[in-house]
């Protein structure tokens, strides 16, 4: 990798990692489309990362579409808008993709009403100081929609001994079926571009990167047509390889350093944010609009009009799945991307903020996807070959197996890894290494919980 | 059932698997070592024929055995056993007793894999243990070697091959007398170059013998082309790991040139150690075994380099004229400790941290 | 321990019996395996440096016993050294008298009889603390158990690795003897062997318990 | 090359005929010290150590006993020696490397009963090695026992891992584990004899 | 552990009583030792002297074993010294057999090389008549056996044949060898200055035919210089 970067023969890219098949042929072409509003919607408090919103209406409310329904619990939260206007109908636990119940505002629409947002207060982020953009930004209720659903005005805010000189804007969408930031680029560039300047603005970067792969020609094209004369923002170009879009991986391809264990992309200047939230945000703040709706990549074989939505948050994926004609039942359903979503409980759960795709696999597929028989590790070291964060899987699991979860962590660096499944996908014995890795993290942060 | 009531069934990320499976992967070995089988019957005729029998029966047998004395699904499915016995049989000379063959075979299974708790486990390639421990128990029996292309090698077996069980197998001197035509000798190239005539005199074979498999030896081993060619096959396919073999070579070749430049005189040509004996055999097929070698991109190279030196060292020194097997078992014997000294620098940690064992 | 010399707990049957089988020094305690391994490759070894060792044992445990109440605590470790290399030595010059082909065979491993764990093993924890008949018994029975373990893997290696028992050949010329089982590896393998044997044995014979128990539940 | 060459010594010794999987000397440790690398690797530092010493205390004593004629003492003295040798180590290294006292510590008195440093000391009066012939003798016994321990050390290890079947569980496996390193070693047999 | 004891421990017992026991097991162990050693001393030596005699003997064609004498020799570049049983104190390193008129029948000398396990050790047999080496034992060999251990050696008739009468002529200026012991591959043995290998034995053969060439090389010029007084026994 190093000597082909040297030769300047190879694109921009990390070591190691995986090329699965990209299945985005059927959806990338397709501009995004509005979806029906469900009759029903379902706002989970909890749909980012940090402590859930707090809710600030009663049973029995009517709000508007855009009011805002939950506050921010502290800072590391954010608050919760109304996706359409309607009367609360219940506060309480709710099914949600992963399958525990969470506390959740449910919703019930006015039939017949133009849903048109009516709830906002325009602002100017160009004359705002850096941490009133980061307010602003807040009360947008905007977190990474990229998947992770962590708050954008926490990430946004620079711990005081870093000092961040780049922005860099993630449009690498490497799971394979999803095309939601690549139509995004497409169809929203200019909103794009007024996010950068927002996030530039709040982070103090002086220069902003947007990282393309090689896979999506029109939006590179694109936008470097339409990036700003004096050269603040560039198109950085790389190889189309999973997991590239994962930050630490972006970075290394895009300015060579590495993240140091345990840090943030801040430690070595850069500040990483995902295309879509930042043309959300272009669109939002100057309206002060809240999060109410996104782009999700509906696509897979079992599905019969596949696509790019813009969906209304909280439309239960019964609805969804209605709409586009859908059959089969939950066992073929993924919220998210086939390589780091997950499997769905049941179909009442909503799309929230962090839902970038809905893939319908056919149980056929499925099957033959997942082996039928789990092999003992055969150390045939695909996975120490594939895994980006240069791990090593095979040893990881094995101690997994026997349960040795603190010497994953100790001597292993078990907590260097961040789920992206490359291992999972390579190992030709069948072993769910990541959900093994997933478990070790979980029991030892109990343990670590439990002892202090 | 209502297509609406959703049957709850979490899979875990990733939804999407590409790798070959352990059974196609070990397959794939299979086929490649089947034209290595073939021109080993050609070669030598029915013996070396029977002797692969022998060998793979023994091997999934003991296997199969095992798992049903444990009470366990027998896991003869995985072909890991059908490679044992193949390798095993490529490994010892053609006219090798064949009660002795299934000896190895049960070796190699019982005391090498099942011992360890099977397939994954096996700490040393179980081929080469059986053919260790055969070498061990039947010096004389495993260094009698018989000329290729023989005739009448299709209609009678090489006398020693049907040995009764337990007893010493017949000499087979005057038979080899009797076959022998055109210069082909029972002895390997190694050994002609190692003890031949007179102490000072090495005689050396052609290398483009050696290269298409024109001389003695153990049956699988004499062709370092087609060895050559069905390794490439795995390797293309991603079912084994190419730096092994190449830093196997590498080590022999760098060692043996060393050597060579030396002492013209007194040591056998690069060349010449890379294309003879089982190098080629034992390079392609025994060291890349995933199993036994490291997992981690350093140590790989080490491991392999490490099993090249050896086994010039053995074969220009040692006591044997041939050290691959040894070699190998050496490198088996220490992948542990060099994967522990290898671990791969992770991500965002300091470049010079080295793992402390 | 003080009150093991006021009242002397009766010499039984177990007291030479624990030794050759419950607690044999080999097979049990993986002690001696040096001299187990070493010098079994023929029966006749085994028995010599089973014999020997029986000697070494019976007596420095003797010598100790009766000399428990003199030996300071301090330098008792040296004292039981010295006895016992006394002992050995004296051993040494009996095979090399009695025998030269036997101590050729045995070569430096009858000096090392003085390493032997089981014999400092004894002296320490058994002989020191008990009286001297009760001592002798009980490392009668400790060196009777080394012996026959010796034996089981001598046995074996012999009759595998050259076909013959004591010299004598058992299967006649055609038999190809397994020269590997007389090589040090076959040391390892056959006292690998041994083991596993004795805990499949110990496995089955847990497993019918726990069947006669779940059976004795069912109908009861 | 010579058998009282110096190199062929110290092959001798460190892998030809190694103490612990050719003579097996020095099993107790081997097997009870080989769960862990680090443990490993000092106790095979701490042996070859007391080997060094030990060995050229034995040569000392035994010019003495010859000297005088009383060879019929030699073992009952080299055990004395070094049972003192290895307890003047410990008082030495204690004083003058704490660190390494606290490493090495703890292996140390498990090292008297150690059977490789007296059958070293044995082996070397039986082949009449002078001086420099026993340090090599001893230096290459000591690195051959640290080489096996560690080779076993790491093959343990990676085995904690595996599922290995309940009744081969234990010493079985450490046995057959070294009689497949021995079988290895065998290939060794022969190096540097012509 | 050593610290759990001693705080249990009663108080240091004086130093005089420790010394006193020490002492006294010395004094058993020492006297033990001094009766055993002197009881067996003869009874070794003369094993030894009489499995010595009878390799020797037996390396040398014809011995009538009842008559025959064998006296030990140290022959050096110093000189050659005769080694009486009672008087002898240096290290034997030739053995002349002698028939009951007292005239030399043969001589024995050993010779060791590195074999593949350990060091070979034999005894042969050298017959200055006809300047060859008349017979050979295997001393000690640690070879694989089955391949290259004393009993397969010794049992090989077709390996020992080599031995009846190999030669081992001086050359000219006798100070070495006309030509060397050398070991030919199995079935191509030419002159008979050769050794036939055992095939599969390769390298314990040549252990044997270099521990000869080495020791007859050194040895069969010191014994042409001195032949005249070994040649009776006097």
């Amino acid at each position: 990798m190093g000597l082909k970067q040297l030769l300047g023969l190879g694109k921009a890219t990390f070591s190691h990692g995986i090329h699965p098949p990209e299945y985005k042929a059927v959806t990338g072409s397709k501009a995004i489309r509005r979806l029906y509003f469900a009759p029903e919607m379902i706002l989970p408090l909890s749909q980012h990362f940090g402590a859930p919103s707090i809710p600030i209406v009663h049973e029995g409310q009517e709000v508007v579409r855009g009011e805002v329904v939950a506050r921010a619990d502290g800072f590391m939260s954010v608050p919760l808008h109304a996706p359409a206007t309607g009367i609360i109908k219940s506060i309480g636990l709710t099914r949600t993709a992963r399958g525990p119940r969470v506390p959740a505002i449910v919703l019930k629409l006015h039939a017949g009403v133009s849903q048109e947002v009516l709830y906002d207060s325009p602002q100017d982020t160009s004359e705002m100081s850096p941490a009133a953009v980061i307010d602003a930004v807040k009360e947008t209720g905007m977190v990474g929609l990229g998947g992770a659903s962590f708050p954008t005005h926490v990430k946004m805010t620079v711990p005081e001994d870093h000092k961040v000189h780049t922005v860099m804007v993630n449009g690498c969408e490497c799971e394979p079926y999803l095309t939601t930031d690549h139509r995004v680029m497409l169809e929203y560039s200019m909103d794009l571009f007024a996010g950068i300047q927002v996030a530039m603005k709040a982070t103090g970067a002086e220069k902003a990167i947007i990282g393309i792969e090689d896979n999506k020609p029109d939006a590179i094209k694109a936008l470097r047509n339409a990036c700003p004369a004096d050269g603040s923002v560039t198109v950085g170009v790389m190889e189309t390889k999973y997991p590239q879009g994962a930050e630490k991986m972006m970075i290394k391809a895009l300015i060579g350093k590495e993240v140091p264990s345990g840090g943030y992309p801040s430690s070595v200047g850069v500040s990483v944010f995902n295309v879509a939230t930042l043309a959300q945000l272009g669109a939002l703040l100057p309206q002060g609009h809240g999060l109410i709706e996104r782009v999700v990549t509906i696509s897979g074989p079992g599905i019969e009009k596949p696509g790019n939505y813009l969906v209304a948050l909280g439309t239960p994926l019964r609805f969804v799945l209605d709409q586009l004609g859908f059959q089969g039942d939950a066992r073929q359903l993924i919220v998210g991307g086939p390589m780091m979503g997950s499997s769905v409980a049941s179909l009442d759960v909503p799309v929230t903020k962090g839902v970038s795709g809905i893939l319908i696999l056919t149980e056929e597929g499925i099957s033959k996807q997942i082996p039928k028989k789990t092999w003992p590790c055969i150390r045939c070291a695909y996975c120490v070959q594939a895994c980006p964060i240069h791990l090593n899987p095979s040893e990881l699991g094995m101690l997994a197996a026997k349960r040795q979860y603190e010497t994953m962590e100790e001597k292993y660096h078990l907590n260097d890894c961040f789920e992206c499944g490359c291992c999972t996908y390579v190992c030709p014995s069948g072993i769910p290494l990541v959900q093994y890795f997933r478990i070790a993290k979980a029991i030892n942060r109990e343990n670590r919980e439990r002892a202090a | 059932m209502n297509n609406r009531t959703p049957i709850i069934e979490l899979r875990g990320a990733p939804h999407l698997r590409k790798a070959p499976s352990v059974d196609q992967i070990m397959r794939n070995v299979v086929y490649a070592l089947l034209p290595i089988c073939g021109f080993a019957v050609y070669q030598f005729g029915l013996s070396a024929l029977a002797l692969i029998l022998a060998t793979t029966l023994a091997c999934i047998c003991t296997e199969h055995l095992f798992c049903r004395l444990s009470d366990k699904p027998t896991t003869i499915g995985d072909f890991s056993a059908v490679i044992t016995g193949l390798l095993l049989a490529l490994t010892l000379p053609p006219g090798f007793p064949l009660w002795m063959a299934v000896v190895a075979g049960f070796v190699a299974i019982a005391l090498t894999k099942v011992m360890f708790g099977g397939i994954g486990f096996n700490v040393f390639n179980p081929a080469l243990v059986g053919r260790a421990f055969v070498q061990a128990a039947f010096p004389v029996a495993i260094t009698t070697w018989t000329p290729a292309f023989a005739p009448g090698r299709f209609t009678e077996f090489i006398p020693s091959t049907l040995t009764l069980p337990f007893v010493v197998p017949k000499s087979v001197a005057g038979w080899v007398e009797r076959i022998a035509v055109d210069g082909y000798t029972g002895a390997t190239p190694l050994a002609l170059q190692k003890f031949g005539d007179g102490n000072l005199e090495h005689v050396t074979t052609q290398n483009a013998d050696l290269f298409f498999g024109m001389t003695a030896g153990s049956a699988g081993e004499t062709s370092a082309l087609l060895i050559l060619v069905c390794g490439a096959y795995l390797a293309v396919r991603r079912m084994m790991d190419w730096h092994i073999p190449a830093a196997m070579l590498l080590g022999a070749f760098v060692t043996s040139g060393g050597f060579y430049l030396v002492d013209a005189g007194a040591y056998p040509t690069p060349l010449f150690t890379l294309l003879s004996g089982g190098l080629m055999l034992g390079a392609l097929f025994m060291a890349s075994d995933m199993v036994a070698s490291p997992t981690t991109p350093r140590g790989v190279w080490i491991y392999g380099i490490l099993i090249g030196f050896l086994t010039v060292i053995i074969r220009l020194f040692g006591g044997l004229p041939e050290g691959v097997m040894y070699a190998i078992l050496f490198g088996n014997a220490a992948s542990p400790l060099i994967g522990a000294f290898t671990q791969p620098r992770v991500y965002g940690t300091g470049r010079k941290k080295a793992t402390k064992p | 321990m003080a009150d093991l010399h006021h009242k002397p707990t009766p010499i039984t049957m177990d007291t030479f019996l624990r030794g050759i089988w419950k607690e044999n020094p080999v097979f049990v305690m993986l002690l001696g395996l040096c001299p187990a391994l070493a010098v079994t490759n023929t029966t006749m070894n085994a028995i010599g440096m089973g014999l020997a060792t029986l000697f070494v044992l019976v007596c420095s445990s003797a010598l100790v016993s009766l000399l428990r109440s003199v030996i300071p605590k301090q330098v008792r470790i040296a004292s039981y050294i010295v006895i016992i290399a006394t002992f050995v030595t004296i051993v040494d010059y009996a095979i090399h008298a009695i025998s030269l082909e036997l101590y050729n065979a045995l070569g430096a491993f009858i000096q090392l009889i003085v390493a032997n764990c089981v014999i400092l093993g004894r002296a320490e924890s058994y002989a020191s603390k008990n009286r001297v008949t009760k001592s002798v018994v009980n490392a009668f029975g400790i060196g009777i158990g080394f012996t026959f373990a010796l034996l089981c893997l001598g046995t074996v290696r012999e009759v595998l690795g050259s076909g013959t028992i004591l010299g004598y050949s058992l299967f006649g010329e055609s038999f190809q003897p397994w020269v590997v089982m007389v090589l040090p590896p076959g040391g390892f393998f056959v006292i690998g062997a041994w083991l596993l044997l004795f805990s499949w044995l110990k496995e089955r014979k847990q497993r019918k318990i726990l069947k006669q128990e779940e059976t004795a539940r069912a109908t009861g | 090359m010579q058998p009282d060459d110096l190199t062929f010594i110290f092959l001798n010794a460190f892998i030809i005929n190694n103490f612990v999987l050719a003579f097996f000397l020095g099993l107790c440790p081997f097997l009870g010290v080989s769960a862990k690398l680090d443990t490993a690797w000092n106790m095979g530092l701490a042996t070859m150590f007391v080997m060094l010493v030990s060995s050229l205390c034995a040569y000392g004593v035994n010019m003495l006993l010859v000297e005088f004629n009383l060879e019929f003492l030699r073992l009952i003295c080299y055990i004395a020696v070094i049972a003192s040798a290895v307890q003047l180590v410990e008082i030495t290294i204690k004083k003058v490397s704490p660190e390494l006292f606290r490493a090495l510590g703890i292996f140390l008195p498990l090292i008297t009963t150690n059977c490789a440093i007296l059958g070293l000391a044995l082996f070397q009066t039986f082949k009449e090695y002078d001086f420099l012939q026993c340090l090599v003798y001893s230096a290459g016994a000591g690195a051959g026992f640290t080489l096996a321990l560690m080779l076993m050390a790491g093959l343990r290890v990676k085995l904690d891992l595996a599922d290995v079947p309940s009744i081969s569980r234990g010493s079985a496996i450490s046995f057959m584990l070294a009689g497949i390193l021995s079988l290895t070693f065998m290939g060794f047999a022969g190096l540097g004899g012509h | 552990m050593s610290g759990d004891v001693q705080s249990q421990s009663p108080p240091m017992p004086s130093s005089l009583s420790m010394i006193r026991t020490l002492g006294l097991i010395a004094m058993i162990s020492g006297l033990l030792v001094v009766l055993v050693a002197r009881y067996t001393e003869p009874i070794i030596k003369e094993k030894e002297r009489l499995a010595l005699e009878q390799a020797v003997f037996q390396v040398i064609p014809g011995v009538v074993q009842a008559t025959a004498t064998r006296v030990s020799f140290a022959l050096s570049e110093d000189g050659l010294v005769r080694l009486d049983e009672e008087t002898g104190t240096g290290e034997a390193n030739l053995f002349a057999v002698y028939d009951d008129s007292g005239m030399l029948m043969g001589i024995a000398l050993q010779a060791a090389a590195q074999g593949y396990q350990d060091v070979v050790r034999t005894l042969y047999g050298y017959d200055p008549k006809c300047e060859c080496i008349v017979g050979l034992v295997i001393m000690k060999s640690t070879d694989t056996p089955g391949m290259g251990d004393k009993n397969t050696l010794e049992g090989n008739r077709q390996f020992m044949a080599n031995f009846d009468a190999l030669s081992v002529q001086l050359a000219e200026d006798q100070s070495r060898l006309a030509h060397a012991v050398e070991t030919v591959k199995h079935g191509t043995k030419t002159g008979i200055w050769q050794v036939d290998a055992i095939s599969g034995a390769t390298i314990t053969s040549r252990a044997i035919s270099r521990g000869l060439n080495e020791s007859a090389q050194k040895m069969l010029p010191l014994i042409a210089r001195h032949l005249h007084v070994l040649k009776v026994n006097n």
